[in-house]
This record gives structure tokens, C-alpha cells and sequence, in this order.
């Protein structure tokens, strides 16, 4: 099968989705010939024009409670909010519209949203530019949370989200930007709350949360060398979660560490554990280990954010303490 | 020692701290002549003026970065937002500028600003004006989340706050402001990041903060006639958390409830227990337990909002259910 | 309403306003010392000696030198992405700027801010800021501070057109006015916020227009001609002062480099560059100053020689710099842990 | 650039009957506002915000739309509902928080929307509904069809952050919409002038560059004719127009919130002194174009209209609790 990277998959979603179904609009800043921030939307312009390619000023809460409006009267806009961090300007209408609307509406107008951010570490990328706001989604209903790591992954499960009826915070990790694999030419679709087994293993499962799944796979690469059979869960959806997968694979190792970019405290992970905690407590040969980014901001400089990011290292050293 | 609400509790710490440093100023919606929402700022107005009490338009982004930038100058600001499901209009300002001054200028720079917030659900208030938002404070480096539950907690922790020299989310819970209760008077002031144990018991420990701690003193009672001994721990400052104090009566009774009102997916209740999971689990005896509101928006009618109120229902049930089993677990490390 | 332009802003022709010569050359000075910079960082961005987002402000500098000329060292100031020239015009020292950039230990920020987020509490420097229009309110909140410490200073704050269509510009405007804080907003407009011009983002064609809704007084400056700003920012600091309440200048300029290092600037023609480049403030005020006899040629050798030095230095002194120890990163979170 | 035109006189090309229609909407609207806010003072429900002395306004802004046109409102003035065909039965159903009410009980009632009558749900966050109302009437021109949309909001919200970006927006995008501020001069307790720079929100308009009007919110006829208007620039591609309707509530804020401080009797008084029900009352009698009995018979059916809501809604039950757990997502 040809491969593409993470990027090229996004674009290819949107666009077969946008020639499938014509509600489908995207909305963002720079998403006309400047193809973005992220420059996946790149010539998408020049297929559909700017009516279904709409150019906004900088006002976030602006054109998401924009987007909303258009939603809610049948339209399915994809927005380029650019960095994740962004989203902290427009929190107001992703958190009290947005996510709310079904809930008001009865579930008879619904809000087709997907809001597009670019998450996690790059080189400098520094505190405003760098963050993952997964977990703070997480705690609204109303809001699914979905973090692809691979490039088919991403065109699967960003179709399904076009397609969904619900908001949905769609997180791009920047680190796996680049990353290319295998994807099929033709549209398809990754159920939204499916986990994906990455690798399978005996000893402990690391659960990992978007560009931590490549950091993973790679450590259990080594682990294996030492003789420790490392599972590799990637939940792909964070809300709702593949509990099911999840559970299994504890039960079946025994142990879990579970790693994500965002800092520890209040994170996604913390949700995992105490699921885990409660639904897999017997099984469980060795505390549940947490593995994120520390408890700061993001710092610019790159000899200080290699401190502060969480590494493969981070996940042998933990992996071994545990057996 | 006198009664007070939690309401007067507030107001009088204002006073003190405002007669004690000319640096120290409230702004907010409705806080002057109006007193505020809650009647904590009744008074102010008269006693020091309108340069020190301010009444501001409904701009939340620019009555938060306006604080931050006289926090920055040297000012040590209280800031009234009444209703915490409002942050999200001010949530940059928060996250990305209050939240991470300090850091980004390498130490340089302090912004000692308290943000007052009213929470919690039970008045039939509604969907944006009901909500329980801390853990997206707690997941936020750089800014400090009380959550007092009685008068005298409240009264201290806020003169603690304004003397800090970081942003303190401070949470007030709507329906605690009438709550009465002995108040030390003068500058009473409660350390943050030091819980309370507000009752001992030796079978099982029930952690929780706000509204919830009164939950838990109740169920503890109850439990307590069926002979089940519960300690309850009110944390009162969430970051920093007071792990000892947690870990120090987990590893007595080996059995753990986390109780919150806000929602469960992601609250702080997960993050307490994946901590005790992570660091005493040798002592846990049966898997820890959270008691937190469903994931819904917060409903209008009081019946419906009931739903959402479950975990004042729910502790006993989770009291009960953790005392009448014991698991073992394959300790083979 | 074009703009409800304010007499005593007019700018009172003459080279001289009220300014020494050593005044005009130490601007000129200042001007270089802008752009040099800029070419510094530029070039080391593209060896990979500097990482991360760099926003350059070339072709701009009259702005920040201009503003900076009218006011105290204890003036305070809130910036944008788009810093160095107001860091450096400020007052921030050359060679912490170049350290921050670098990540270095003796940075400003002890290499945690960098470029977006370069702070000097000592010179008033506020902060530079990641978020479009973030950073207008913490402004209007610093002249808060001023009124409520009744202590003497008047604060700037810098903005980008694309931040004038963000909630936060409306927010603050309103409570400057309303609350009369002694405040100057200066907008360096520079006709794009990333790719799109702003007659894509709004319909009124000026910054300025929206001064009117507030009762705000406002003028549309040439941000190419540094006298000019710096004759509109005198006065209006000095209403600032005086206590009559903020001021809103649009500077009319344009980043003749990219929106960040690396940008292809597909989006704009290259003849509009050119057209700008032909208005570059430096030549302009260079001119000036040769035509009224201020500057020699030997003067501005001496100063594109000093110049050339600071920079070098700065560098110098950023490379020879030690790294942050790791601990450095976890420090600074809360006061406690300093 | 635009001006901004005083409106207070009316060219009146209504009908009799229109204008006696009128009438009956306002003076239910206004039994209406009566017994909401006391039955919310009783204690039936955890607050309101009331609107009473605002009747002008949502009976005449939403006189001629369609169906397909839509209504914006915030957290308060349900007289747009009820002008637009919601039945008070189902207002006060959705105040009391009951089973059969169309928000089940799961909302405050100003969020309802009844897309058939065009209401449109919106939120009870200041100012947030601005950019939503442009978002609808983004769909409407990417529909291609010439539908309009009204956003109500409040003096208080022209300081939020969305009213900038959700009004810059429309201007930009040359959307089908008015904006229509009911400006009864406090923001909860605040008074304009300490909130407002430049103590006029009209002015705003101009820097977005869209057409205003500014009117008497208190004459119908007045409120009338400019939504017309502007309704009419809009539907022709004219895009959005700013109205500012002068009026004031003669409640307080709402019942939790109802201590008074900035607000004298007398200003009440004047302004109780300019009711507009009263107002369209004098000039139907005034000219004959309607009779006291006539005014007084639309007047008893409101009531009549009210009371036997009140009995049924007073009776109607609760949503069971499974009703607080649906529709999170589709």
C-alpha cells in the first residue's frame, strides 16, 4: 500500500469528506491559499472555493460560536483553531456552547463540529505554543476527545469525526506530523471509542496517548531485547474511552504505566489509573505508573524542554522498576 | 469565638487585608454598591474607596489581565468572577498569562493575584451557572486551588491567599455562603496546603473538599450508628495537595473514598486516587472508590438537578460497599 | 471617519521637535541596533543555532524607537510576538536578549520565555506575549496598578492590526477609557496577521476607527517616519500623565521580513515588499539627518561600527554562555520553589 | 461613514388589525412578565430575569419576520417567544422545569429553542449568543436562501469580547443579520456610563462599519419601522444594521439578584410614565382604530390565557431523573 504522512492523511480526509458531502465547511485562520498553520489545508481552497473554505479574522470565541451557529443549522464545519493552546482564547464556546447545545436542544438540532488542534511538543515550540489541553476537555460532557497517532489512524478517525453529530476536540500531536505509514486511497472509517492494540505483550501495558505511542513502541522494542514483553494500548479516543481494550490488557499483564505529553497532575492518565484501579484492582501486581510531561510550563529553550518532556528513557526506567 | 456565614467570613478577611496593605484592592462585577452577588464585598466600598473597590463592566478577559497587570506592577488584587462556569471567557488570561508570568521570566516576575470564584450546583441555577470547574485549575502548573468549607477555612485561607505571592484560584461554594460557624476573629490565617481531618475513623478514609466535606461528616455519622468508623479528610487546598495527610490515614484504614461534586470523567477524584494507587499501594486493601457527579451538564428543575447532586446519595452506598468487601491482591513484586 | 485625528498630535515638521541632535542620532542609533539584531537572529535561525518561533520585526523599527524616545525608563510596557524591538528599545540589555534567544542560563528569562516571551521587570518590560491580543489587557492592568500605588508611570502598549478584531482589544479599550488609565495604545499596523490582509479580517479600513466608539482619542502616524511617532507618542504620554486617559496611535508601517523565520510569504506580491522596502525607516531618517546636517557619513560609519559591536558582543556572549541546568526547569513554577 | 439616524416618529402603514394584534402581544407579553416574576419571588422557580416595561420591542422587532427567519435572545426577554407563537403554557412549563415543557425541565427556559417558529436556542452567557446568531446567519448565506436573523442582546453584553468578534464577523462577511440591543441602561447594577466608554453603544456600529438606528424603545411603532427596515436591507444582501431601542426594565435584575442601588424611584417613575402598552393603547383610542372594549376584551383573554397555564403547570409533573442523563450526545 503507498504511504503518506500523518499531514498529507488529514488533508485527504477533509477533502474526500468535503466532496462527499457539501455541509462540510472548514473555518479557520489562514486556511485559504496559506493552507493554515499546520499547511493541511493547503489548495483545499482552489477545489471548493471560499465559500466552503472560510478565511476568518483572529476572534477564536468569534468563529467557533460562529461555527456552532452554523452547525446547528445542518452545516458540519471543521475548524483550524491552530496550536491547542489557542483554544484557552475560545474556551467560553467549545466548554458553555458547543458542548452544551444537545443537552439544550433536546438532541434535535445537533452541533457537527470538529475543532482541529495542533497539540504537544516541537523543538522550542515554548509554554504557549506546546501544551496538551486533552484532559480539560475530558472533564465536559458533551465533548468527545480524539488524538490519533499514525497517519491511518488519523484518516479513519478524522472522517468518523466529520461525520459524527457531536463536537469533537480533534488533537494532532506536532510530532507526528511527519510520520508516514500505509493508507488506503479510499475513504474510510475508525469507529470514534475504539482502542487499537499496538503491540502485543505479557509483562505490563503501556498506555499510550498520541505521539507518546511512537516513544512507546520503540522502548518496548528495547524492553523485548531484555526479555520483557511490553503491550502498547493506544485509546486513540480519550472521551469515550475503549475502556474494554484497556481493562483486558491490565488484567492480562498485571501491570500498567500509562504516558502522555501534558503534565502529570489532573491529566488524562490520572482518569485511566483510577479506572484501572477500580476495574482491574485484582490483577494488579504493581502500583500504576504515570508517565507525562513535569509540573511547569513549557520552557523555550531546548536543553531545559528535553527536561520537561517526557522520553523514552522515562518509560524504560519505569518499565524496569516495575518488574 | 462569634457566629458567622461563610459570606461575612469572606467579607471581614477582605477588611483585614485590605486595612493592612494599601496594595491590595477587590475588583469585580456588582462588588461595590451591590455588595456582590453574594453579599461578600458588602461594605467595601464605603470603607476604601472606589479606586480600591472596583465595579467593572461584564469584560471578564480584561478584568483578569487587567489584575495579572497590577499584580505585575506591585498590586495585589482580589478578584471576584461569580460564577467559575464564566472562566472560559477569561481562560487565557488565567492559563497562559497568570498561570505562567513567574516562570517564563524566570522568577522575575510575581503575580500575587487572588481569583475568587463561586461554584457548585443546588440552587436550580442551571447549566452555566451551576458547574464545579477546579480540575482544570489543578492540571495547570503555576497557579494554587483552594476550596474552603466552612467560615473559619474560608476566613483564613483568604488572608493566606492575598499574602501569597502566586495566583490562588479560591472556590467558594454557592450554597455554603449562608453556612454558619464559629470564625476566629482578627487575622486568623489557615495555611495553604495543609488538609484537615474533620473526623477520625479507623475502617475506611473518605477524602473530599467543599460542599462534599459536609456530605462526608453526615454519611460518616450515619455509617458510624452501623458501626463503620469513617475519617474524613477535608483537604482544603487541592495544589498544593497534602499527600501525607492522605497517605498517612490510607495506610491506617487501607481503604479509600474520593468524594467530589463536579463530574467524574477527569476530575480531581482521579487524580487522588491514581496517586494513592501509585504511592501506597501495598496498603490499599480494596480498590479505591470515587463518588462524583455524572457526566451531564448541570439540569435547571431541582428534581433533575438532584440527578446531578448524586454523590450526596451515593456516599453511603460507597461507605457499605467498601467496608463489606476485601480483596487481595497478587502481591508478587 | 477616516480618523478623528487630534491637532496636538500633528507632527511639528522641523527634524529638531524639541530634540538634541545627539537625541536624532542616538535614535538613529537605536534603529540599527533594531534591525542589526534582527539580521543577527535571522542568519543564526537559519544555521539552527536559534530554535523555535522567531517573528522579525524588520522594517518596523521606527515605531519602537519612536515611542521609546517619548518616554521614561520607568514607563512600563506590554508587548507581542513580535518583541525584540521593543525589548531593545525599551532599554533591555542586548546581551540577555541574544542569551534568551540562544536558551542560554544568563538569558533574561534564564532561557525559559525566548523570543514570545522576553521579560525585564528593571527597564518595565512587562512581557512579551504568544497570544494575539493578550497582552492589551495586562497594559490597561499595569496603569491600574499606577493609579492604585499613585506612583509615577505611564504604561505602552503594543499590538498588532490582527489583535484588533480579538475580544480582548474591545475589553481593554473600554476599561482604559472608561476607567481613564494612563495608558497609550501604539497599533503597529502592518497590514497582515499572518497571511491575510486586514481589509479580509474587517470592514472599517483603520485600526483608528474604532477609537470613536469609546470616546477614545486616536491618530493615524506614519510608522516609517520615527519623528512622526515619536511627536504623536509624546503627547500622547503626555495626556497619559497629565491624567487625561489613554490615547490610541494606529501606526500606519510593514514587516519587510516574514511573519516568522521561514515564512514563504506567498501571500503577498513581492512589487508591495519592494514598494515598502523603498520606504524603510532608517534610509528615510538617515536622509533626513544628512540633508539637515546632523549626521556625516563618518557619524554613521561610527555608528553602524557600535552597533556591529553590541550585536557581535551579545552574540559572543550568548554562545559562551552556559546552558540551564536541568533543575532550572523545574524552578520558578510558584515563589516557593525559587 | 454610516450614519446614524434618530427614529422616533412612524410613518404607520399598519392596518387596523395589525395594530390591534400588536396590542394583544403586548399586553400578554405584559400579564406575561407580571406573574413570572412573581410566582419566581414565590419561590416556584430559582430566579427570573424579568422584562417588563420592554414589551415595544420584541412584538415590534419580530412583527414581520417568517418562520424561517430566526431569533436570538439571552437571559432575558421571553416576549420574543411568546410574539413568535411560543404558547405561555410552554414558558412557564419550562420555568417551572416540568416534564412537558420543550426543554424538559433540563435548561433555563431562555436557552429553548422551537426551530419551527424560528427561535433559536441560545445560552445564558453574556454576549456569547452574538457570534452564534452570526454563525446562523452564516448558513443562511451559505444556503443561498434570504433569511434574516435578529440577535437581542443587552447594554451589558456590548462590553464582552463576543459582541466585538460576532459583530466584526457579520460586518466582514456582509451577513443577513440585525443586531438589536435592548439598551435599558444597567448592566445588572451597573449604570451605563460606568461601563460603557464613551456612554453610547450605537456608536460602536461605526467601528464595524455597519449602518445604525437608534429608537424608541418604547414605541412600538418606532421599533416597528426600523427593524423593518433594516430586515429589508438585509434580505437584499445589504448586510447587517446596529439598533440600539432606549427602554427600561421596571423590575430589578432578576429575583435573586433583586437589590437596587444606582436605580432611583424617580427614574422608574419617568419611565413607568412612557409604558408602551399604555402608549399603543392611547393611540388606538386616540385615532378609533380600536375601542376600549375591544383593548379591554384582548386584555382578559391574556389573563384568562395566563391563569389557566398557571393552573396546568401548577399541576404538571416532574421529569423522571432519567431525563437529566439523556442527550449529552446524539
Amino acid at each position: 500500500m503507498r504511504e503518506i504522512s500523518y499531514k498529507e492523511a488529514i488533508t485527504e480526509a477533509m477533502v474526500q469528506e468535503m466532496r462527499r458531502d457539501p455541509k462540510v465547511i472548514i473555518m479557520g485562520e489562514d486556511v485559504g491559499d496559506f493552507g493554515g498553520l499546520t499547511e493541511t489545508t493547503i489548495g483545499i481552497i482552489d477545489e471548493f472555493g471560499d465559500q466552503r473554505v472560510l478565511e476568518t479574522p483572529i476572534s477564536e470565541c468569534g468563529f467557533v460560536g460562529a461555527a456552532v451557529g452554523a452547525a446547528l443549522a445542518g452545516y458540519r464545519p471543521i475548524l483550524e483553531l491552530g496550536l491547542a493552546d489557542v483554544s484557552f482564547v475560545a474556551m467560553d464556546q467549545i466548554v458553555n456552547t458547543a458542548a452544551k447545545m444537545n443537552y439544550f436542544n433536546d438532541g434535535e438540532a445537533t452541533v457537527s463540529l470538529v475543532i482541529r488542534v495542533w497539540s504537544g511538543f516541537r523543538r522550542s515550540g515554548g509554554p504557549q505554543q506546546s501544551q496538551s489541553n486533552e484532559a480539560m476537555f475530558n472533564h465536559v460532557p458533551g465533548l468527545k476527545v480524539v488524538m490519533p497517532s499514525t497517519p491511518y489512524d488519523v484518516k479513519g478517525l478524522l472522517t468518523a469525526s466529520i461525520r459524527d453529530n457531536n463536537p469533537i476536540i480533534f488533537f494532532e500531536p506536532k510530532a507526528s506530523y511527519p510520520r508516514e505509514g500505509e493508507v488506503p486511497e479510499d475513504e474510510y472509517v475508525i469507529p470514534i471509542g475504539e482502542a487499537d492494540v499496538k503491540r502485543e505483550g505479557t509483562d505490563v501495558t503501556i498506555i499510550a496517548l498520541g505521539a507518546m505511542v511512537h516513544l512507546a513502541l520503540e522502548a518496548a522494542e528495547k524492553l523485548a531485547r531484555d526479555g520483557v514483553s511490553a503491550e502498547v494500548v493506544d485509546p486513540r479516543t480519550i472521551r469515550p474511552l475503549d475502556v474494554q481494550t484497556i481493562v483486558a490488557s491490565v488484567r492480562k499483564t498485571g501491570r500498567a504505566v500509562i504516558t502522555h505529553e501534558a503534565n502529570v497532575i489532573g491529566g488524562v492518565g490520572g482518569e485511566i489509573a483510577a479506572i484501572l484501579a477500580d476495574q482491574a484492582f485484582t490483577s494488579l501486581k504493581a502500583p500504576i505508573k504515570r508517565i507525562g510531561g513535569e509540573e511547569t510550563p513549557i520552557p523555550v529553550s531546548p536543553s531545559l524542554e528535553s527536561t520537561v518532556v517526557p522520553g523514552e528513557d522515562d518509560i524504560l526506567d519505569v518499565v524496569q522498576a516495575l518488574i | 469565638m462569634p457566629e458567622m456565614t461563610m459570606a461575612q467570613a469572606l467579607n471581614e478577611a477582605h477588611r483585614i487585608a485590605m486595612q493592612a496593605d494599601s496594595r491590595v484592592f477587590a475588583i469585580g462585577e456588582d462588588i461595590g454598591d451591590y455588595g456582590g452577588i453574594y453579599r461578600v464585598t458588602v461594605g467595601l466600598l464605603d470603607e476604601f474607596g472606589k479606586d480600591r473597590v472596583r465595579d467593572t463592566p461584564i469584560s471578564e478577559a480584561a478584568i483578569v489581565g487587567s489584575s495579572v497587570g497590577a499584580a505585575l506592577v506591585g498590586c495585589r488584587p482580589i478578584l471576584e468572577i461569580g460564577f467559575v462556569d464564566f472562566v472560559g471567557t477569561c481562560w487565557d488570561q488565567i492559563i497562559n498569562q497568570a498561570a505562567k508570568y513567574r516562570y517564563l521570566s524566570g522568577g522575575k516576575a510575581s503575580v500575587p493575584l487572588v481569583m475568587r470564584m463561586a461554584c457548585g450546583a443546588g440552587l436550580g441555577y442551571g447549566v452555566h451557572h451551576s458547574q464545579s470547574l477546579e480540575a482544570w485549575f489543578t492540571h495547570t502548573p503555576g497557579i494554587k486551588v483552594v476550596m474552603p468549607a466552612f467560615p473559619d477555612d474560608a476566613k483564613g485561607l483568604l488572608l493566606a491567599a492575598v499574602d501569597d505571592d502566586d495566583p490562588v484560584a479560591f472556590f467558594e461554594h454557592k450554597f455554603l455562603y449562608t453556612y454558619k460557624d464559629a470564625v476566629p476573629e482578627g487575622r486568623h490565617v489557615v495555611p495553604i496546603g495543609k488538609g484537615k481531618i474533620r473526623r477520625e475513623g479507623r475502617d475506611l478514609t473518605i477524602v473530599c473538599w467543599s460542599r462534599a466535606v459536609h456530605w462526608a461528616l453526615d454519611v460518616a455519622e450515619k455509617a458510624a450508628t452501623e458501626g463503620i468508623e469513617c475519617e474524613v479528610i477535608d483537604l482544603r487546598t487541592l495544589v498544593p495537595l497534602d499527600e501525607d495527610l492522605i497517605h498517612n490515614s490510607v495506610s491506617r484504614t487501607n481503604r479509600l473514598i474520593v468524594c467530589h461534586e463536579a463530574c467524574r470523567t477527569s476530575g480531581f477524584g482521579a487524580e487522588i486516587v491514581s496517586r494513592v494507587v501509585e504511592t501506597s499501594f501495598d496498603f490499599l486493601e480494596a480498590p479505591p472508590i470515587r463518588v462524583a457527579a455524572p457526566d451531564i451538564p448541570v439540569p435547571n428543575s431541582i428534581p433533575l438537578e438532584k440527578v446531578y447532586l448524586r454523590p450526596e446519595s451515593e456516599l453511603l452506598d460507597a461507605v457499605h460497599k467498601l467496608t463489606g468487601v476485601r480483596f487481595h491482591k497478587l502481591k508478587q513484586h | 471617519m477616516a480618523s478623528n485625528k487630534n491637532e496636538e498630535f500633528e507632527s511639528g515638521g522641523g527634524v529638531t521637535n524639541g530634540l538634541t541632535e545627539a537625541d536624532l542620532l542616538d535614535m538613529l542609533e537605536k534603529m540599527h541596533l533594531l534591525r542589526s539584531f534582527d539580521e543577527r537572529v535571522s542568519e543564526r535561525c537559519k544555521r539552527g543555532e536559534i530554535s523555535g518561533l522567531i517573528h522579525l520585526g524588520m522594517g518596523e523599527e521606527a515605531v519602537a524607537v519612536g515611542v521609546c524616545a517619548a518616554i521614561k525608563p520607568n514607563d512600563k510596557m506590554t508587548s507581542t510576538h513580535r518583541a525584540h524591538g521593543h525589548f531593545l528599545a525599551k532599554g533591555g540589555d542586548p546581551k540577555a536578549f541574544m542569551a534568551e534567544l540562544y536558551g542560554k542560563q544568563t538569558g533574561c528569562c534564564r532561557g525559559k520565555g525566548g523570543s514570545m516571551h522576553l521579560f525585564d521587570l528593571d527597564c518595565g518590560f512587562l512581557g512579551a506575549n504568544g497570544v494575539v491580543g493578550a497582552g492589551l489587557p495586562i497594559a490597561v492592568g499595569a496603569a491600574l496598578g499606577q493609579r492604585i500605588l499613585g506612583e509615577d508611570f505611564v504604561t505602552i502598549c503594543f499590538f498588532g492590526d490582527g489583535a484588533n478584531n480579538q475580544g480582548t482589544f474591545h475589553e481593554s479599550l473600554n476599561l482604559a477609557t472608561v476607567w481613564n488609565l494612563p495608558v497609550v495604545f501604539v497599533c503597529e499596523n502592518n497590514e497582515y496577521g499572518i497571511s491575510q490582509s486586514i481589509h479580509a479580517q474587517q470592514k472599517v479600513p483603520h485600526v483608528s476607527d474604532r477609537a470613536a466608539s469609546y470616546l477614545l482619542a486616536a491618530s493615524i502616524v506614519d510608522g516609517n517616519d520615527v519623528l512622526e511617532v515619536y511627536t504623536a507618542s509624546s503627547a500622547a504620554v503626555a495626556a497619559a500623565r497629565s491624567g487625561r486617559g489613554p490615547t490610541l496611535l494606529e501606526c500606519k508601517t510593514y514587516r519587510t521580513s516574514g511573519h516568522y523565520e521561514g515564512d514563504d510569504q506567498s501571500y503577498r506580491p513581492k512589487e508591495e515588499v519592494d514598494e515598502w522596502k523603498a520606504k524603510d525607516p532608517i534610509r528615510r531618517f538617515e536622509r533626513q539627518l544628512l540633508q539637515e546636517g546632523v549626521l556625516t557619513d563618518g557619524t554613521l560609519d561610527e555608528i553602524k561600527a557600535r552597533v556591529w559591536k553590541v550585536v557581535e558582543e551579545a552574540t559572543e556572549f550568548a554562545i559562551a554562555s552556559q546552558c540551564p541546568p536541568d533543575k532550572e526547569a523545574t524552578n520558578h513554577v510558584f515563589a516557593a520553589s525559587q | 461613514m454610516p450614519k446614524t439616524t434618530k427614529k422616533t416618529e412612524t410613518a404607520n402603514n399598519l392596518t387596523d388589525r395589525q395594530l390591534k394584534e400588536m396590542y394583544r402581544r403586548m399586553v400578554l407579553i405584559r400579564r406575561f412578565e407580571e406573574v413570572a416574576f412573581e410566582k419566581a419571588l414565590a419561590g416556584n422557580y430559582a430566579n427570573y430575569h424579568g422584562a417588563m416595561g420592554q414589551e415595544a420591542i420584541p412584538v415590534g422587532a419580530c412583527f414581520d419576520l417568517t418562520p424561517e427567519d430566526g431569533t436570538m435572545i439571552t437571559h432575558r426577554g421571553l416576549g420574543v417567544p411568546i410574539t413568535r407563537g411560543v404558547t405561555v403554557k410552554d414558558i412557564f412549563a419550562g420555568l417551572y422545569g416540568r416534564a412537558d415543557s420543550p426543554t424538559r425541565g433540563r435548561i433555563p427556559v431562555y436557552h429553548m429553542g422551537e426551530p419551527k417558529l424560528g427561535v433559536l436556542t441560545g445560552t445564558s452567557m453574556v454576549g456569547s449568543v452574538i457570534p452564534l446568531a452570526s454563525g446562523k446567519a452564516l448558513a443562511n448565506k451559505l444556503d443561498k436562501n434570504n433569511n434574516v436573523v435578529i440577535s437581542f442582546f443587552g447594554d451589558g453584553a456590548a462590553n464582552r469580547g463576543d459582541f466585538h468578534e460576532g459583530i466584526n464577523l457579520a460586518g466582514v462577511w456582509n451577513l443577513a443579520i440585525v443586531f438589536f440591543c435592548e439598551n435599558n441602561f444597567y448592566a445588572k447594577s451597573m449604570p451605563l456610563e460606568k461601563s460603557t466608554a464613551g456612554g453610547s453603544i450605537i456608536r460602536r456600529a461605526d467601528g464595524y462599519g455597519l449602518p445604525s438606528m437608534l429608537v424608541d424603545g418604547n414605541d412600538v411603532l418606532a421599533v416597528y419601522d426600523a427593524t423593518k427596515q433594516a430586515v429589508a436591507r438585509a434580505r437584499e444582501g445589504g448586510g447587517p444594521t446596529f439598533i440600539e431601542c432606549e427602554t427600561y426594565r421596571w423590575t430589578p435584575h432578576s429575583t435573586a439578584g433583586d437589590r437596587e442601588f444606582a436605580r432611583t424611584e424617580e427614574e422608574l417613575a419617568s419611565w413607568k410614565a412612557k409604558c408602551p402598552v399604555r402608549r399603543l393603547e392611547a393611540l388606538l383610542l386616540e385615532t378609533g382604530q380600536a375601542s376600549s372594549e375591544e383593548l379591554n376584551a384582548f386584555d382578559e383573554a391574556a389573563q384568562r390565557e395566563i391563569e389557566e397555564a398557571i393552573d396546568w403547570v401548577e399541576k404538571a409533573s416532574d421529569p423522571g431523573p432519567e431525563v437529566a442523563l439523556e442527550n449529552v450526545y446524539v
